[in-house]
């Protein structure tokens, strides 16, 4: 058997979307910039995939800019940001420690330009308390910057008190949604946001697409210099079908939001039921409201690439810790911020589900997981230790 | 692919897996924090290395790695062993990406680790 | 009849670049940063097409780095060396009046950080003096920046010369290559360069997607902050199909260089002997050696964009100035560098060709074009003035 | 598309181009370096505009904005024509992008200068 279980690594194209997208090529190839009528219909087609989009988060189309991605989109607008801030002498900045590398690489940037970065402490199942924003806001204060769906353990922040706190307080705040669009409802006019970054890849649309919304009046700074495009604040000739193909996948995904939203939860749910069986384990997250695909899970004694090449070799494509971090040595900054120690976060499985799954998968990595982590734990000297009570259990 | 075929065998199929009871050597380094634990027990007579089991929490390469190391002392008299490089067992694995090079060093220490408790105990 | 004669500014995918896509995004979608056999299955496609594109070049794998375009890579690698000369003293960057807006608009934001930039002049075919550039050179020079192709009028500068003298000199070179790449041979260790962008629209292959040539020791660092793509510099989910893409476009236009070369260069100039009977009228660059499809001309008395606006309206899709900067009221600032007065430079007009045109277009675009300028002539009352003797003609 | 189907016609099938030999006034505005230069004629009798050409270099909508005016003055009364607005012009064309508002800015300008040079030869 053969199972996609990383859809929040990313996603394979919907049909429509490439469907699309070939058209697109096909037809409508002109560059949008130029005046004749090739480049005046790709432009039609350009600023309907913006109405769309806009459409969908509850935005006007003059608030959506188009960018290669949800990365791209989170650094420009931090920095858009961060350095309006710095212009009026604010060189604050709040965030989290769940957040993605997109977000806390740049806050490392920014750190090392003089800015002071606060990051905001989670609980144990990722979920970050509103009232710890209200207190870090300063006078100084920049910009806060908290996702709205944590990409390794599925945990939905409160981002709609946020951006209610953000209000009053009058501090701009930008959210990650990359990973909650397309998943959860989102509407940029309920959270408050001033920032929104999403990306097409991971609802089922193109790769090396994203968007960044800007609320009307926030202010946005060139990350990529050059042409006018994008209304002058992200220059290159406009990648229309990743546009377009991004438009058809997100209305596509809404149309079936509250179902898919409902089927991905039951299998994720079942899941989650047939895997806690396993001993010694913990689901991370399950006290907080998640995105309904997203499933992570560590196990004691054993180690997480062993586990995934394993399932791999059983025909399981699933994830240890975030796609971009994995080859490296370091656990989940994530799972350490949710309190875990080191040696169980070494020992973490992100299963991320879609509506295509079915139950018979389910079925079929709850028996191949209880396997492979019985067989792992079988040549584990930890496991060894903790049986013969040389060493405390940490899940008991 | 991440591995090599020889990397992915001996990790998917490793050898020599498991504990000896009233083993003559036993070495354990690494530690849980870094993600990479091996263990060596060593069966030895006549400084000969009669049988070698190990126990890995790591990675893949981790546990292809002691695999691989314990298949090379096999037999061997403790000299050899005590010669063991790890680059002998990256090459023995047709290589290691190099992020993980880091394992075939842990399973040299991991037999000289055995092989001191041996001399200490002897 | 529909032409299409916009090259320049983006040209229509290949069939195979287009084949090549959709299967990459029907068969290996996943994240090739993942570690399960899919993801490493995506990667091998993603190694494959770097492999391509450095040989393309004459660079080695490692010195390549995928970007969202064109614009991209010319703001990493511009911001790349002048702050790591900024590091060590040096804040002067060298550059041309003739550089696309994506290198302009960076000069513009560097020079408000402090550099200091030097414009170079270029002649009145748009051919820059490689002994300019050895006279700009200064102790504090960062980076040299000039391009290859011109993307208005076609030029080729002479960037072997400029990269022998900036070796010599122990100065970084950039060079913009995206109107030269899959149009003319491109090595990277013949010119010398440090740094080369690239860009797929412009060779038939996808949009939002281009490369960019670091070599092996020059200094790069991320414009986008994330993820461990790319070697840790440019972070984004991998745009996998588009790279694919590109690189299948690359190696095609490559296979047929010399033929297209021919082809296009003999389209071209058969166009431009066709359309400089018209009187009062100038050919840009034509005194220079230029990529083999692009014709630049200017027409006394008329303006361009009514010129464009007619020829569409008979089909024909050209250009007036550079794609990116229409809709602006500026003349081109390409024109004025090569010291054509204002009023004229407002007659532009840019008709790029490639291998697929046809000689029965070219001779229905030079009787369009022949149509439509004496029809603006007619309704002109700078043409009135002129014939009248009221004032002097520009072009004699 | 860039312009309305409106300005496309006004600027595909100008109206009232040409000049008047005897013209009772002309007005000519804009300039050649700017990219927009109009040169309307006039040909009045009893205060009332008989006919009208006019001559543009410029573009799509600045040939537009000066066939729209000439033909919203064209038999109206001199009182009437000088009260000719840019915002009438954007109107009767369907509107301008925003960029191109000064086309119609420059139409509403040759018309009052021709009215000018009408009155400043009476
Ligand atoms: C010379 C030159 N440089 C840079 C660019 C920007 O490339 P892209 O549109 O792929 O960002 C272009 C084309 O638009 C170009 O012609
Ligand atoms: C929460 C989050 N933010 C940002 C990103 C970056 O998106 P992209 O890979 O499209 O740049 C991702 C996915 O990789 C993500 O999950």
């Amino acid at each position: 058997m053969k199972i996609y279980a990383d859809n929040a690594a990313t996603t394979k194209i919907s049909e429509n979307a490439l469907a699309v997208m070939i058209e697109n090529m096909k037809l409508y190839f002109a560059n949008p910039s130029s005046l004749h009528t090739p480049g005046q219909l790709a432009k039609e087609q350009l600023e309907q995939a913006r109405e769309e989009i806009a459409q969908a988060i509850g935005a006007k189309p003059r608030e959506i800019f188009f960018t290669s991605g949800g990365s791209e989109s989170d650094n420009q607008a931090i920095c858009s940001a961060a350095y309006a801030g710095k212009r009026k002498g604010k060189n604050h900045i709040i965030t989290t420690t769940v957040e993605h590398h997109a977000v806390l690489h740049t806050m490392a940037k920014l750190a090392k330009d003089g800015f002071e970065v606060t990051y905001l402490p989670v609980d144990e199942d990722g979920w970050l308390d509103p009232q710890l924003v209200r207190e870090a806001i300063r006078e100084e204060t920049a910009l806060v910057s908290v996702m709205y769906a944590n990409n390794e353990v599925g945990t939905l922040l409160p981002v709609k008190e946020i951006g209610a706190i953000c209000k009053e307080k009058k501090v701009p705040f930008h959210t990650d949604a990359v990973q909650a669009v397309g998943h959860v409802p989102v509407d940029v006019r309920e959270i408050g946001c001033d920032y929104l970054a999403l990306s097409g890849h991971k609802f089922h649309g193109p790769r090396g697409v994203g968007a960044l919304y800007v609320r009307m009046g926030a202010r946005i700074d060139n990350l990529i210099e050059g042409g006018a495009q994008e209304r002058g604040k992200r220059a290159g000739t406009e990648n229309i079908p990743a546009i377009v193909g991004m438009a058809t996948a997100l209305k596509e995904a809404l149309n079936q939001l509250e179902e898919n939203m409902e089927k991905t939860a039951a299998l994720r749910d079942y899941l989650e039921a047939g895997l806690s069986k396993i001993s010694h384990s913990k689901i991370n997250g399950s006290g907080a409201e998640r995105v309904p695909g997203t499933l992570n899970i560590c196990f004691e004694a054993i180690e997480g690439e062993s586990l995934l090449l394993l399932l791999d070799a059983k025909g399981i494509a699933a994830s240890s810790g975030s796609a971009c971090t994995s080859g490296s040595l370091d656990p989940s900054h994530v799972l350490l911020a949710l309190g875990l120690p080191h040696e169980v976060a070494h020992g973490s499985l992100r299963l991320s589900v879609s509506e295509e799954n079915t139950y018979e998968q389910m079925d079929y990595i709850i028996e191949q997981v209880k396997e492979v982590v019985s067989y792992l734990r079988s040549i584990s000297p930890v496991w060894e230790s903790l049986k013969k009570g040389e060493k405390e259990y940490i899940f008991k | 692919m991440l591995y090599s075929e020889k990397v992915m065998d001996h990790f998917e199929h490793p050898r020599n897996v498991g504990e000896i009871e009233d083993a003559d050597g036993i070495g354990e380094v690494g530690n849980a924090t870094c993600g990479d634990i091996m263990k060596i027990y060593l069966k030895i007579d006549q400084d000969i290395i009669k049988d070698v089991k190990f126990k890995t929490f790591g990675c893949g390469s981790a546990i292809a790695s002691s695999s691989m190391a314990t298949e090379m002392i096999k037999g061997k008299p403790v000299s050899e062993a005590l010669e063991l490089s790890n680059k002998a067992v990256v090459e023995a694995l047709d290589g290691l990406p190099p992020h993980k090079l880091h394992c075939s060093v842990l399973a040299e220490e991991a037999v000289k680790a055995a092989l001191d408790d041996y001399y200490s105990k002897k």
